[in-house]
């Protein structure tokens, strides 16, 4: 199975209140917190779609978008292997 | 037409919400309430509505306002020491415009006090009782009779105002056994909810509005913060006495039309007794006797205590010499008499506070001398 | 996000601190329900007073923020009067173990089928950070400033010994936990508890060395242990331990509403068959009256 | 209470019972039977009560009001009979009788009785029950059934029928009996016949 | 003589508690009165006394009568809803005459409202707020001064007349800081339980009993029942009577001497303006502009509410037009002067309920259109 | 009969109906008094409201009657304020379990010197028989007329779960197991606290084909197991049983009394080293002011 | 609140101040300085405020009121000074400032300053705190600072003092030098020089 | 060790309810109810001195006294035993 993938990282910016919780705990350092404090995406390659800044965000303002294609090949994978 | 029969002042109270459609009671049993939720207990599992008894009468309030929002009329009964604690939930059921009622069959105290005895001296912590400006109807019933038809009316108008109405009744009152006749049933006027089905009376009070449910799919937000007219949570001045003074208008623009007033011999009079709840009988009494005696005594007997029926106080006050206020208590609602008189005629009370109902015979001196 | 269907989101952004683990507890709880298949429609949130109890502003379905410690009262009115809604209780340590512990120990008690969620950060937040039940010992608190005097409380264990049938706990750090326990309460016929630890930078992180919500988190996650490794551990090296996990999930106990409503049928079945019975004759002969 | 009813002359018709006695010995339930039996006689009935905590043992006293018009004031003012269980009941009591009235008391409880200006009868009540109906908790109907066989305060057979819808099932024949037993040992008390055997 | 400072009001109540006495205080938080909570959980441990914060409301009454009982002077605060809560036990102290403080940093609600805004919505509520006739004593201050002089003679007060005392602040006052230069320690009367001690006032309050404590031995019984004269449990309508009526007369009978009055430009007054709390500033600050444009208005400010100063407000409704009553609620206090007034003078409220305390200048108006 | 002088005979006979319980419970402990030296110049009892809570009526040191629930909070300000006195409750299941439940958690939660003995005979005795939370399921009470619809509930595996420290069982007909446990509880330093069955034939009893007196102590006496044998049966066999004994004591937890005065003394002596310490700045910079 | 105190002349000397921003600006313990530095100057100094439960981020106001004589009135009525530090904040009170009056505003919170019968000061509080100080949570000295340098509401001396006495240990260089940088701040911008290098 | 005997066994009338307690459970059947409801001894012999009547009376209406001078013999061999 081919690793997942992250295709956008989307922050809203009216609603993050730059607490850092996001950033703090990405693991492969996929975010950094910018200028104005909040996050900001520096390798959406390295990121291992954990969805952890998206969980834990208090503020539901970090979305990880997942790559459609990968996961609809994904998806068409694990059909294979249910069925 | 049913038959008449000896019935029991709590007993009519739960007639009475029964025949008004009570679907819901929670409760914590004390003395002298306790029979309205024992028989309750029994009878609504019987018409498919619940009874429980909950760990206390503050979670008891707070069940009844619960079961309320969903729809239910709903009502809870005590006395003097768990009145005082259903109180910041009484606030609660006030500011959020959830109907409910409320019965406390009073007995002597502060605190313990003497627990099987009865006294009037709930009336003003039940116009006052929880913290802040909030509106209130506050009924007292006078009979066996008179507490059924109320407790019929208190569903009614806390339906229709969407406000916790008080039946504030007594020990004499509620454990007395009286023959009734009951009225046919489904005659008595049952009132609806604002705007809720096909009865609601949304357009007939603008000042209210219209109440919805959960379970309607309505994702409405109920707080007891104060909020705004769309019912989301507000700070801003201007919401905050909106709010307010409608809450508190809803009740005294209808000052006149709740009151509830009997009047007796009023035409002639020149000492008038005003008296309500168990004193009443007292006090109707020792009028036929002054009577009798050719007194020219007249009385009025308020049925709804708060909104206080000031216009017809204030009428009687321009015209006669005194109007005496014999309570169980050491004064509470002579002073809104006082007020509302306003020096026009004297005021007096006359207060019994040892436990034992005021009687004709020590009225009468009252009456003669003033 | 499908999720963020069950916020109001128009009402977004929350009022809570930067930080507050409350935001990412109503996360883990609105995943759970998309998990769950939450009816927004059918369910009713109750909540009491505090900065957790906010969560009912934001949760986009009926929801009522009730009084201080009294959530649990009016769910238990709302949950008798209509058995088909869901009904969630969100409140915090401060609601629902201080002043709402007695109904909190009676709805387990009942088992009446509530889902409890309580955001234990610790502390009186909204009130400026006092002491809660659950603030831990020696902790620094604005009416405990010479250290908290009381000891560390294990508000699970309560609760299951109350009687709730799923009791499990869980933190802001642990989200798919959070998530995963919060959907079995949600699929729980009976009551069920989730207390998730959450963090208050401001009040409880401040005072006590942990102004970041980064080291409250780190936090939560060091001083946890997941129950099943607790139970191989020695009570020496689960000194300062939080443990975390499902402690309880039982069936078979009846669901209150549930219980009562079958008292209904049977009692109003009866009535039924024996119309015209009268009240009138409740009192049983030589029954004297009552007292205080 | 309404207020446009033609006003019923003082006290007319007005007749007062109070039940005194202590907690247990069903006086309470003796007055709701006689205010049921007032009503199934198509008479105005109100029936109220006092006690104590210690409904276990301590004063406990009904008070009955029957008229055939409107009853206002619900208390006994100046009783037209007293019922005395015990002996405490009888001097609390006695004095409040009207003049004229009548006092009926159990003779074992109430060894001696105050004399004033109103009829005294003595009817054994506690005997009867307990001896010749074997059970004390019948005590109430017997005194009832005295009160009633004493005053005519209500029709005989509407008595019976309160009484009999008010005792648990099963009990029916014992409390007809004792209320007969009652009425006959209140005429012969009245009679100056032995009250008991 | 202590330096002048800058003190909050919270903390001047603290200042003043600790000044008479104070060794106990047990508290729920709740806004705006939980200042006082923390700087005693600081300040109590170093003077050897005890803070704890209680699982709720009705606890921590309970905890502070417990205390009181052994002879310690104790003390709770809270706000509205949580005064809604401690009701109960307040009747509790009471009936037991057990001496206590109890502060309301008054809110505005009903219910939650407003939390962090002012009011005067409890003033009715901390006269009736508990079930049944009962005495207590009500204190208003205005200022942070006198919120640390009106702690300590609240103090005094309980103690003295055996009473619970209600200190009924409001969030201007109480969260307000202010230049105080505190009295010297020690000057300020401190009160004495009776019977307690060489300083007991045994004999100069006959009517009051002396205060025996737990643990000197009297193997004494303390019940929220009534009692008679020797502290026993009574059901006899006489010991009733004398209890009740001595419990409210011992509160009635000192009416004179309990009020506190401030009085301004009264000789020569057409309207007087009555106004006490945080309300009372903006009333003298509208008297005196009011005065500059030559209007003949007076203010009176009562510091004492509750009993109320009927002798001082009769006297002025005899010789002026008109008393203006402005409150932060829909109007409680101004219906006992309409009471006292009894019609000898026009009696008109001012009230505003939107959270911001009411202005000078929306009061000038009022007193120059009456 | 030495432990009489524990009562105040002049009010003698106590007003309690013939064969309550409540009277036997009593007479257990003075006679655990009489056995562990209590000083009644130097004890006070502490009740709520309820037939149990007539129980300080009888005794002759310090009583007090307080509010319906609230005994435990009373009784924890007096022991804050004079840790040096005994401190004693005793109250009813009502009293203790239902309106009272939350004041008998927090004291077993922070291990207060008080002794708080629940006289629960499952029943409202005082106000005429309403089922309360320690009702037997499917028992008839005034406000349960169809059978009562609750579970049974263990109070003791609460109270233990609270924290109390000495937490033992008991009932009337177990006199002698009374005397011990209440005798180790005032003995105990901590919350101890002792549940003893007590009979209310009147109510209880009367609808439930118990009215006499030793019917209900035959009750006791047969659907009792002590702890020990009880550990050695099958749950079946446990089955309708109600387990007796000790079931916890554990001691080297500190008493709060006394852990608040050594905090005191920690503090006031420091504060006494520091002399002329203001508290003018209380607040710290930035902390903003409270709400709700 | 003293009754028999000399009256003093309206509004005599009364001087108002009202600062305003949100919470976590520190609006309110800046009030509580320059009350304190008005009383340790010998002068009647009363402090007032208004938050909401969004003490995590909403408005938050401190109104303080200094005179040689008594304040009866506690809170603002028409301020001298206006202190905002947000946009919310100028845009709410700026109309209540009095004819003649002075609004400090922080240019980069507050983009638009409302014109208006008074004198506008822009200075970049938050700026100089980040920036200059580097740390955001001495802007309320900063802004302080400026009041005082820019009104003479306070004696110098005293404001310093009492901040000295308010901040935490340890950090009373940096407030001081905060204080100093705001004051120099204040007479830069009212003189048309750089606020900010 | 002799048996331990009571001397008498007494009850308080006006105390005592007539509840049947003590009665009921005496082993060796030492009491029974009078005609007035009270207890009565029938076989003061035969009490065991178990003192359970005593501890079981909900009203202190009944106590049981010890023979004292079997109660001294008794204490001077436990003594001589102790010792
Ligand atoms: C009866 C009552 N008492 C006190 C308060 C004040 N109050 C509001 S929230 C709160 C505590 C909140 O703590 P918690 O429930 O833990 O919530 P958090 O803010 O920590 O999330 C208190 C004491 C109140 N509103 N009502
Ligand atoms: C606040 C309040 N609620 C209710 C009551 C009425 N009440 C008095 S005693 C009691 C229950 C007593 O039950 P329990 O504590 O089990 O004592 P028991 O009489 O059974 O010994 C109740 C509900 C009261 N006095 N105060
Ligand atoms: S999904 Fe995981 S890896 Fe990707 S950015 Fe978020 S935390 Fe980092
Ligand atoms: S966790 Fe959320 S609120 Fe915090 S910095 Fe990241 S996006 Fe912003
Ligand atoms: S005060 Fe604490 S609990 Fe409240 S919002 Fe802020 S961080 Fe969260
Ligand atoms: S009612 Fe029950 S608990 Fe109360 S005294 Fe009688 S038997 Fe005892
Ligand atoms: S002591 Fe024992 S044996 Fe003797 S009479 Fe009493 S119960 Fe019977
Ligand atoms: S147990 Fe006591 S009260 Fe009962 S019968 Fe025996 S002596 Fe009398
Ligand atoms: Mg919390
Ligand atoms: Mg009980």
């Amino acid at each position: 199975m081919a690793p997942r993938k992250a295709r956008a990282i989307e922050v809203n910016t009216s609603w993050c209140k730059k607490c850092g919780i996001c950033v703090a705990f990405c693991g492969p350092e996929a975010l950094r917190v910018n200028g104005t404090g909040m996050p900001e995406v520096v390798a959406l390659d390295a990121c291992t779609l954990c969805m952890l800044c998206e969980l834990r965000c208090p503020d539901f303002a970090i979305h990880v978008v997942e790559d459609k294609e990968e996961a609809a090949a994904r998806d068409a994978t694990a059909a294979a292997h249910a069925g | 037409m049913p038959q008449p029969r000896l019935m029991q002042g709590n007993e009519a109270c739960v007639e009475g919400a029964l025949e008004a459609g009570l679907r819901f009671y929670a409760g914590y049993p004390i003395t002298p309430s306790t029979e309205i939720a024992e028989m309750l207990a029994d009878r609504l599992p019987k018409v498919g509505g619940v009874f429980i008894q909950m760990e206390d009468e503050i979670a008891s309030m707070a069940a009844v306002i619960g079961a309320s929002l969903t729809g239910l009329r709903a009502m809870t009964a005590t006395s003097g020491p768990g009145f005082s604690l259903k109180q910041e939930n009484i606030g609660y059921a006030a500011i959020t415009e959830t109907p409910c009622v409320v019965v406390n069959v009073q007995r002597v105290g502060p605190s313990t006090g003497m627990p099987t005895s009865p006294a009037q001296g709930d009336v003003m912590q039940a116009r006052w009782g929880t913290h802040g400006d909030h509106p209130i109807v506050v009924f007292s019933p006078s009979s066996v009779l008179e507490t059924y038809t109320l407790t019929v009316k208190a569903f009614a108008v806390a339906d229709e105002l969407r406000v916790p109405v008080i039946i504030l009744t007594d020990e004499v009152t509620g454990h007395m056994r009286e023959r009734v006749e009951l009225p046919e049933p489904g005659t008595l006027p049952r009132g609806a909810r604002p705007g809720s089905g096909p009865q609601g009376n949304g357009d007939r009070a603008p000042d209210i509005p219209p109440m919805t449910h959960f379970g309607e799919g309505r994702r409405k937000l109920v707080t007891g913060l104060y909020y705004d007219e769309s019912g989301w949570w507000s700070e801003h001045p201007e919401d905050a006495d909106r709010l307010v003074r409608r809450l508190s208008q809803k009740i005294e623009s209808r000052r006149e039309a709740l009151a509830i007033v009997d009047r007796w011999y009023l035409d002639d009079a020149d000492v008038v007794v005003l008296a309500y709840g168990c004193v009443a009988r007292s006090a109707l009494r020792a009028v036929r006797n002054a009577r009798a005696r050719g007194r020219k005594v007249g009385m009025l007997r308020p049925a709804c205590l708060w909104p206080f029926p000031s216009h017809e106080v204030a009428a009687i006050a321009g015209r006669v010499a005194a109007i005496v206020v014999p309570e169980m208590n050491l004064g509470q609602l002579v002073g809104e008499v006082e007020r509302v008189a306003a020096g026009r005629c004297r005021v007096t009370g006359y207060h019994r506070v040892d436990s034992e109902l005021i009687r004709p015979d020590e009225l009468l001196p009252v009456l003669e001398e003033v | 996000m499908k999720e963020l269907r069950y916020l109001r989101q128009e009402h977004l952004p929350n009022i809570w601190c930067a930080g507050c683990g409350h935001g990412t507890v109503l996360g883990s709880v609105i995943r759970a329900m998309e998990k769950s298949g939450i009816d927004q429609d059918r369910t009713v949130v109750v909540s009491g007073i505090g900065c957790s109890s906010r969560t009912v502003f934001y949760l986009n379905m009926d929801t009522i923020h009730t009084t201080h410690g009294r959530a649990l009262a009016f769910a238990t009115g709302i949950k008798l009067a209509r058995p088909d809604l869901k009904v969630i209780v969100m409140a915090g340590d401060g609601d629902l173990a201080a002043i709402g512990g007695n109904h909190l120990i009676h709805a387990a008690r009942r088992n009446i089928g509530i889902t409890c969620i309580c955001l234990n950060n610790g502390i009186y937040g909204m009130t400026s950070g006092q002491y809660s039940p659950l603030t831990p010992a020696g902790y620094v608190t604005t009416t405990s400033p010479h250290g908290h005097v009381e000891r560390d409380f294990d508000l699970c264990k309560l609760v299951q010994a109350a009687g709730a049938t799923y009791v499990a706990r869980s933190t802001a750090y642990h989200t798919q936990q959070t998530i995963m326990y919060v959907s079995r309460a949600l699929a729980h016929d009976g009551f069920s508890f989730v207390e998730v630890l959450s963090q208050c930078p401001t009040y409880l992180g401040r005072r006590n060395r942990m102004a970041d919500p980064v080291t409250m988190l780190e936090w939560f996650r060091d001083t946890t242990v997941m129950a099943g490794a607790a139970a191989r551990m020695k009570p020496e090296e689960l000194e300062g331990k939080t443990i975390i996990g499902e402690f309880h999930r039982t069936t078979g106990v009846p669901e209150y509403s549930r219980a009562y409503r079958e008292m209904v049928a049977r009692v109003s079945g009866a009535e039924m068959a024996q119309a015209g019975a009268s009240g009138a004759n409740l009192m049983p002969v030589g029954s004297e009256p009552h007292v205080e | 209470m309404s207020s446009d009813a033609t006003e019923p002359a003082l006290s007319a018709e007005r007749w007062e019972a109070t039940l005194a006695g202590e907690g247990g010995q069903g006086v309470i339930t003796a007055g709701i039977i006689l205010a049921e039996a007032a009503v199934l006689a198509g008479l105005n009935a109100v029936q109220t009560q006092s006690y104590g905590p210690e409904s276990r043992g301590g004063a406990s006293r009904a008070e009955v009001v029957i008229s055939p018009g409107e009853i206002d004031f619900p208390k006994v003012t100046h009783a037209d009979v007293l019922l005395a269980m015990t002996a405490e009941a009888c001097r609390r009591y006695a004095s409040k009788l009207k003049t004229g009235g009548l006092l009926i008391a159990d003779p074992d409880q109430v060894p001696e009785i105050p004399s004033g200006p109103y009829r005294i009868v003595r009817v054994p009540i506690g005997r009867i029950a307990t001896q010749e109906l074997g059970r004390a908790i019948v005590a109430n109907i017997v005194a009832l059934g005295a009160v009633v066989a004493l005053t005519n305060a209500v029709p005989v057979e509407a008595l019976e029928r309160a009484v009999l819808a008010r005792v648990p099932k099963g009990t029916e024949e014992l409390n007809r009996e004792a209320l007969h037993r009652g009425m006959a040992a209140g005429r012969e008390a009245a009679s100056g016949t032995p009250a008991s055997s």
